[in-house]
């Protein structure tokens, strides 16, 4: 009878203090997601610790939202997590991470609180970028990763583990949590001085911004570029111009847009009474991009890191938001995800 | 000069050390020229930026700006490079180092409040107009052509003028005698007929040349500069910071030109060299830590221990005597 | 007009407060060319805060000054000096960490720099003649200042303010700082000066000392001009009268001839090397007042610092009691003994602190030996114990740092009166202080024998030990030289044999 | 002489009471404003207890800090001990979850020891040795934790609100005696005005020295363990920025760093509720975290430039 479902709130905890475009995207999302059924998205700054995250959590639920969204720094924050929210009587959901500990996935599984998120499977993609470099003829592999104890993380490493095994790959070393550009270039004449067999660096994560033009300099100021493969998770913005010289090689990633706008997603419909899985929580697994052209790369910037969200609030609302359009269910939605891709964003929002 | 030969090997020991370590732990990684030739290169635009923090360290003010006024440098220098090639960025880098220096010295001087607060409320808002100037991307980037400065011999030859420069400003004049004075005692060099604050404004200020210089060698040789926030800026002077300690320390047998630099380069060595042990890199701050307590326990106490042993000598005067 | 040339500097109606307390009050002061002018008053009475509006470090509220005839109003110590008036400053004015010439031309280095850039080599010559225009061949331009002994660095202060040949010489309470060649020497470059027909404005609490030296003098009380005198009206008692505004006995010391000290001996060193002092065996009985004498650096200042177990004895040990070994300060202080350092604003006060939080810091255990200490008891005992010793200040809140130096001395002495040490160590306990508030000091000291109490005074007067020992040792080299009773009957010519 | 801005004695007493207390008056214009601009909600039921979450463990911390900086000493090691510890509780955790607070607490207290130790009878200078300290642990704990550990989530009721009211309360009582009544408090105090004069009164300096650095440990150890069983779960970046926080906190309250008895109790309070109401003010206003950050800084040189005591500082360094 209503045409409209009762007005909520859903509260994100982000770092609108980032100015990385990648961030800013994420938010704007976030923002579409929840405002296509006409919600009110409440931030709170906050530095994606574990204990930061539980503080601003209390400080949403103290501000009388219907929903929480937020990226865990760790498997084990989640039950505190749940307690708060069960106690407030408030949904939860995640992005980009999965919960890799049996013991709490099962726990959270059983929440009724707990709405469900999407997540990459950090683990493949990263075995699978491993193999995708073995194959360029990478032997010796330095990795730069994001820190410790974050459940991505660790999972990329993990993967990577694997992969390098199958393929006969040989890690070097493993440097985490660089978050400025002069580290970086540290980091990298360290390697080469110190491993001159090093053929390979891959990069499985960082909020370094501009990492892969810094990693290109040093390797051209020590007349490597080009000789030293490089790879890397997640897309940033200045990847096309590597492409198109060839000093680049491949990047696995893309889901950070679609990600926490489906997340949202399914959070908003739980909230608004309309889950998608009617008993538990929704799950769904984004497949990473890949980009391998310079064209792409510069689409990729346009309309993934613009103003404009991958889909907007009104594409949302009809497509994604089950109070307006019933057919909505798990294979719904995994056949609208399996679409996702640069091409179909390009189609879509180019006018 | 004997003496002087003397000095300079002993401060020279204090990276040959480090490096005969590493060397007997890993022979084949670390017995490389690349490897030598990559940590004096790294050691270059930490110690430049080491000579800006000097300025304030001798002067007795605390300077946490020091990581956001880079990054304001290194961004205009590099959003100016694309506009107007070098001399926009070498221009665009020095000038606005040397304008956020001002502000930063002259509000030191008007407001009269302890430098370590005014300097780290400057520092969240430095960091903000940084990450505003840097816009959407968060990071400004050159044109390799303009990137010129990062490789050496480029790089070797800036390091070596700035050196000199540093030298002769410290030794050389006036004004460094006033920070000296200003930093040892400042009620008496009020007294003295000294601007003391006017000293402190100009340190804040000489020392942005070497910011900007810093700048222009981080955005060559990274190719770009990314914007810092929440004080994230803060731990780009800490290692600089160090080593500036570390000199502070040597200073009795070294010139502090030479001293920041050996120290710097120590430094580094144990970086690379944690590296390439393959040692986890969060060693690598266990590593730090520990070198300057140790380096800092010595150095404070190097009196008591010649006292030790002259007491221990006394001791025994006092036995055979009686 | 012509009157006014026959002086080379004049101050009319000189006014200056800070806050509520009024340091000068139209104070007029004529300084003719080639004399030696003392300034004498009694501590706070604004000698210092005076001679440094001369020299250009504070500004003066109102009231004129001329030198040469002409107004003169100087915009700071560059200025002063560049008018012909420089100044030795009462508390230590040199600076650490920069050499011994670069003290000497601190401030005006652009003497050797052209365009900012500073020539060393020059500048260490001309310090080195610096040097020599005051007869000091022992200090070299290049040495870093630290490595300088007290006195040295005094000398360095010297050879800064007379460099630029000043016309006016303005000396605040230096001749304490020195040892007795040092004030030989200064005493000589007086003369010269005066001679070359500069005027020197002397300031000291030596009444003797400004009797010899000086050719005219003016008393200063409490910010007021009390009088000129010429040197043909010098006279002790009536110096010490104006200066204080009444009448003064002539000897402030004690006057019994010695009395039988108890056997009990209460602290005593034996066989002690430390610092300077070298194999020294001393006993400090009960009840008695045992001078400690000698020239300076024969160690005399570091016994204090032994007994009170702030030098710790590299051989040998310091016993209370004939029994317990004196472990540190704090141990000592818990057991009855009080220190008086020498270095007062360095080490016997806290000068950004209330005089109450100085008197009350050694007794606070005892105001209330566990859990919170009452605001009340603290108060009481500040306020009887600075009234006892007429602490000059508008209350016990006031702040060390703004009371002139003989007034900081009285609050160190409170401290320790207040916290009824069985013992007290007094290095120096008058330096500084003006003659009322001395006579004051020894009858505390007197009193405090009478109580039972254990006193070793430490003092570069010889005077002062005589007047007041049962007993005196002196040093020399660290190591006693020689003993003598009060009974005995004292003359500073047989100390002086023992010294030297 | 040694001072001549002593001289300057405010003209009328209402205006020194103004000054002095600026810092007082900015937390209630802080608190007036954005009750306003909030519509009340800032000082609603459920802000409040927000409120207080997020200034516990800064007020916490900056009570205990107190007396560091009436020894005129820093530590930015706050933010270490808080993570270090946090991560020996979660591992004691496995053992039995009782051994969690004694071990945060004895972990904090050693780290104290050391750094107190280091500057106190070593003679480091605190900024230095602490902040070698808190590199030395922040690696140890990155090392040691290896991501981050949980522990069991019914720990989760010591972060009931009545228990930290009880906490912060005792704290507050206990330190705040400590601090103003004590020989200890008062010593700490003389210390930092003049290390030498202190000595001689008979002041154990180098053990008033440590045992303050012990008790900023102890306090660490305890904000570890609120930390640990607010979230169950122990990471690397557990205190990540602490001592950043409480700095801002104490200098906020318009403590001066010159140490001696300048010294306010009271600073540390009124300094960390007032960032913490700045911070919910702002983030209910609905400001971005760059413009927080702006207000933040600017805040910080604004009170300080007013509220900061010039007459009784012979320099400001
Ligand atoms: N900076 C200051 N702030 C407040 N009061 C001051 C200050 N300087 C001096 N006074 C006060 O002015 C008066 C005169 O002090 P001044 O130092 O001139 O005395 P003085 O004659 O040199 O004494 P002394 O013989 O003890 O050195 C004293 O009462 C002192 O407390
Ligand atoms: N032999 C010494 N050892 C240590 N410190 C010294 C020595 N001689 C001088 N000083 C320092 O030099 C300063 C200047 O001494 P000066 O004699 O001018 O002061 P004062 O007589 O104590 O002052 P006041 O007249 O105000 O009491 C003193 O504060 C003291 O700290
Ligand atoms: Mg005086
Ligand atoms: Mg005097």
């Amino acid at each position: 009878e209503n045409s409209d479902p009762e007005p909520f709130k859903i509260g994100f905890p982000w770092d609108t203090a980032n100015t990385d475009p990648t961030w800013i995207s994420i938010y704007n999302n976030v923002k579409a997601a929840v405002e296509s059924a006409g919600g009110e998205l409440v931030n709170v700054v906050t530095d994606n610790s574990a204990d930061g995250l539980i503080d601003n959590i209390s400080e949403l639920i103290s501000r009388d939202v219907d929903g929480i969204l937020f990226m865990p720094a760790s498997d084990s924050m989640l039950p505190a997590v749940d307690a708060m929210c069960a106690d407030a009587g408030v949904y939860w959901g995640t992005m980009f991470r999965t919960i890799s500990d049996d013991d709490i996935r099962e726990a959270m599984y059983d929440s009724e609180w707990f709405a469900g998120g999407c997540n990459e499977d950090d683990e493949t993609c990263a075995s699978n970028i491993v193999k995708s470099m073995a194959d360029m003829g990478v032997t010796d592999l330095g990795v730069i990763n994001i820190a410790k104890g974050d459940t991505s993380s660790d999972l990329r490493d993990k993967g990577a583990a694997e992969g390098a095994e199958e393929a006969g790959v040989n890690i070097l070393n493993t440097t985490y949590d660089i978050t400025v550009t002069t580290d970086m270039t540290k980091t990298i004449e360290s390697y080469i001085a110190a491993y001159p067999e090093m053929n390979g660096i891959l990069v499985l994560g960082t909020y370094c911004g501009g990492a892969i033009p810094t990693i290109e300099k040093a390797l051209a100021d020590h007349g490597k570029a080009g000789d030293i493969k490089v790879g890397r998770i997640d897309f940033e913005t200045t990847l096309g111009d590597y492409l198109k010289e060839g000093t680049f090689h491949v990047s696995y990633g893309g889901q950070q847009q679609i990600d926490p706008l489906v997340s949202a997603v399914i959070l908003v419909n739980k909230v608004i009474g309309t889950p998608i899985v009617e008993d538990g929580p929704t799950n769904i697994i984004t497949p990473y991009l890949e980009l391998t052209t310079a064209d792409e790369a510069d689409q990729f910037n346009e309309y993934f890191l613009g103003d404009e969200p991958v889909y907007t609030s009104d594409e949302i609302k009809e497509k994604m938001i089950k109070f307006y359009n019933a057919d909505i269910d798990m294979d719904y939605m995994n056949d609208l995800i399996s679409t996702f891709s640069i091409a179909d964003v390009v189609e879509r929002h180019s006018k | 000069m004997k003496r002087f030969l003397i000095n300079i090997l002993k401060v020279i020991m204090l990276p040959v050390i480090v490096y005969l370590i590493f060397l007997v732990i890993c022979f084949e990684r670390f017995s490389n020229w690349n490897c030598i030739y990559t940590i004096f290169i790294q050691t270059i635009i930490p110690t430049i930026t080491a000579y800006a923090i000097a300025y304030g360290n001798i002067c007795g003010v605390f300077d946490f700006t020091i990581g956001s006024r880079l990054v304001i440098s290194g961004v205009i220098g590099g959003l100016l490079a694309a506009q107007y090639g070098f001399a926009g960025m070498i221009l665009g880098a020095i000038i606005s180092a040397i304008v956020v220096g001002i502000i930063t010295g002259v509000l030191n001087w008007w407001l009269k409040i302890p430098s370590l607060v005014l300097t780290m409320g400057l520092a969240m808002v430095f960091e903000i107009i940084g990450s505003k100037l840097a816009g959407h991307y968060g990071f400004v980037q050159i044109d390799n052509k303009y990137a010129i400065f990062g490789s050496s011999p480029n790089i070797v030859i800036i390091f070596l003028l700035s050196a000199v420069l540093f030298y002769f400003v410290f030794n050389h004049t006036v004004f460094s005698f006033h920070m000296r004075a200003v930093g040892s005692n400042e009620a008496v060099a009020k007294n003295s007929g000294i601007k003391t604050d006017l000293v402190k404004c100009k340190s804040f200020v000489y020392g942005s040349v070497f910011i900007g210089i810093a700048a222009i060698l981080t955005l060559s040789q990274s190719g770009s500069v990314g914007a810092q926030t929440s004080l994230g800026s803060v731990t780009i002077m800490f290692k600089p910071l160090i080593s500036v300690l570390l000199a502070l320390v040597l200073q009795r047998i070294c010139d502090l030109t030479i001293g920041i630099f050996i120290a710097q380069f120590t430094l580094n060595i144990i970086f690379i060299g944690l590296i390439a042990v393959g040692l986890p890199d969060t060693f690598q701050n266990v590593v730090l830590g520990f070198f300057l307590l140790v380096v800092m326990i010595l150095f404070e106490n190097s009196g008591r221990i010649e006292e030790l042993k002259e007491k221990r000598a006394a001791r025994q005067k006092a036995m055979s005597a009686s | 007009m012509a009157e006014q040339e026959k002086y080379l500097f004049r101050a009319e109606k000189i006014c200056k407060s800070f806050g509520t307390v009024h340091a000068l009050k139209e104070f007029d002061i004529t300084i003719k060319a080639g004399e030696i002018r003392g300034l004498v008053g009694e501590n706070g009475s604004g000698k210092s805060t005076f001679s440094s509006i001369v020299a250009g470090i504070q500004k003066h509220d109102s009231g004129k000054m001329y030198l040469d005839g002409q107004p003169y109003e100087p915009t700071g110590t560059v200025d002063a000096i560049n008018h012909g008036v420089s100044m030795v400053v009462q508390e230590q004015g040199t600076i650490s960490k920069i050499s011994v010439a670069a003290n000497i031309f601190f401030g005006k280095e652009e003497k050797f720099a052209k365009g900012g850039v500073l020539n060393v080599k020059e500048m260490n010559r001309e310090a080195a003649k610096a040097l020599q225009n005051i007869y000091v061949d022992n200090i070299k331009p290049e040495m870093m200042i630290d490595q300088l002994s007290f006195e040295d660095r005094k000398l360095v202060e010297l050879a800064r303010a007379l460099y630029t040949s000043p016309k006016i010489w303005i000396i605040d309470e230096t001749t304490t700082a020195l040892s007795v060649a040092g004030r030989e020497l200064l005493y000589k470059l007086m003369k010269e000066k005066r001679d070359e027909g500069k005027a020197i404005l002397f300031i000291s609490h030596d009444i003797e000392e400004i009797m010899d030296k000086c050719d005219s003098l003016t008393v200063l009380r409490d910010g007021l001009f009390i009088a000129n005198l010429q040197k043909e009206e010098f006279n002790a008692d009536k110096i010490r009268q104006l200066l204080i505004g009444r009448e003064l006995s002539g000897h402030y010391y004690r006057d019994d001839t010695g009395v039988e000290i108890s056997k009990q001996v209460v602290l005593e060193a034996k066989n002690v090397i430390a610092g300077s002092v070298q194999n020294l065996t001393l006993q400090l009985h009960k009840g008695e007042i045992l001078g400690i004498g000698g020239l300076s650096d024969c160690g005399m200042h570091d016994v204090g610092k032994v007994l009170f177990g702030l030098l710790k004895p590299e051989t040998g040990e310091v016993l209370k009691d004939q029994k317990e070994p004196v472990k540190s300060a704090s141990w000592a202080v818990r057991h009855g003994i009080g220190y008086v350092s020498k270095n007062r604003d360095q080490e016997s006060l806290m000068l950004i602190s209330s005089i109450a939080d100085n008197i009350c810091l050694p007794s606070l255990k005892d105001l209330t030996p566990f859990g919170p200490i009452s605001d009340r008891k603290q108060k009481q005992l500040a306020e009887k114990w600075s009234e006892r010793m007429e602490v000059k200040a508008d209350s016990v809140k006031v702040f060390c740092n703004t009371l002139s130096g003989g007034n900081k001395q009285k609050v160190v002495l409170a401290k320790w009166l207040g916290k009824g040490s069985d013992i007290m160590i007094l290095d120096c306990p008058t330096r500084g202080i003006d003659v009322g508030t001395k006579a004051a000091i020894y009858q505390l000291i007197m009193q405090m024998k009478e109580e039972g109490k254990s006193i070793l005074l430490i003092s570069e007067e010889l005077q002062e030990l005589i007047g007041m020992s049962d007993r005196i040792v002196l040093l020399r080299d660290g190591a006693v030289s020689g003993e003598f009773l009060r009974n005995e009957g004292l003359t500073e010519a047989k100390l002086i044999q023992k010294m030297i | 002489m040694e001072n001549s801005k002593a001289s300057e004695t405010p003209k009328t007493n209402i205006k020194e009471l103004l000054v002095n207390n600026f810092a007082f008056l900015g937390l209630i214009l802080v608190l007036v404003l954005f009750e306003i601009l909030t519509g009340g909600k800032l000082l609603g039921q459920r802000n409040l207890m927000n409120i207080f979450n997020n200034f516990f463990s800064i007020a916490l911390c900056s009570m205990m800090y107190t007396f560091v900086m009436a020894l005129g000493e820093l530590d930015l090691s706050v933010g270490a001990i808080v993570g270090f510890s946090a991560a020996m509780g979660a591992f004691s955790a496995t053992i039995s979850p009782a051994l969690i607070l004694p071990v945060a607490l004895l972990t904090g207290t050693g780290i104290g020891l050391l750094s107190g130790f280091a500057t106190a009878y070593l003679r480091v200078e605190s900024f230095i040795g602490t902040l070698a300290i808190s590199f030395i642990f922040r690696g140890l704990t990155t090392y040691f934790l290896n991501g981050s550990v949980g522990i069991p989530i019914s720990m989760r009721v010591f972060d009931e609100d009545w228990v930290k009211i009880l906490t912060m309360i005792i704290v507050l009582v206990v330190s705040g005696t400590l601090f103003q009544k004590c020989a200890f408090g008062k010593n700490c105090r003389a210390v930092g005005a003049s290390r030498e004069a202190a000595r001689q009164s008979g002041v154990d300096v180098e053990k008033t020295r440590m045992l303050s650095f012990m008790l900023v440990g102890l306090i660490c150890g305890l904000v570890g363990f609120f930390t640990l069983v607010r979230a169950c779960t122990a990471s690397s970046k557990t205190g990540n920025a602490f001592e950043f926080d409480v700095l801002l906190a104490v200098l906020f309250g318009g403590m001066p760093l010159s140490g001696g008895w300048n010294v306010k109790f009271r600073a540390a309070i009124i300094g960390s509720v007032a960032m913490a109401l700045l911070k919910s003010g702002m983030s209910l206003v609905g400001i971005d975290g760059l413009t927080q950050q702006v207000v933040q800084g600017i805040l910080l040189v604004v009170v300080v430039a007013i509220s900061f005591d010039r007459r009784s500082a012979a320099v400001i360094k």
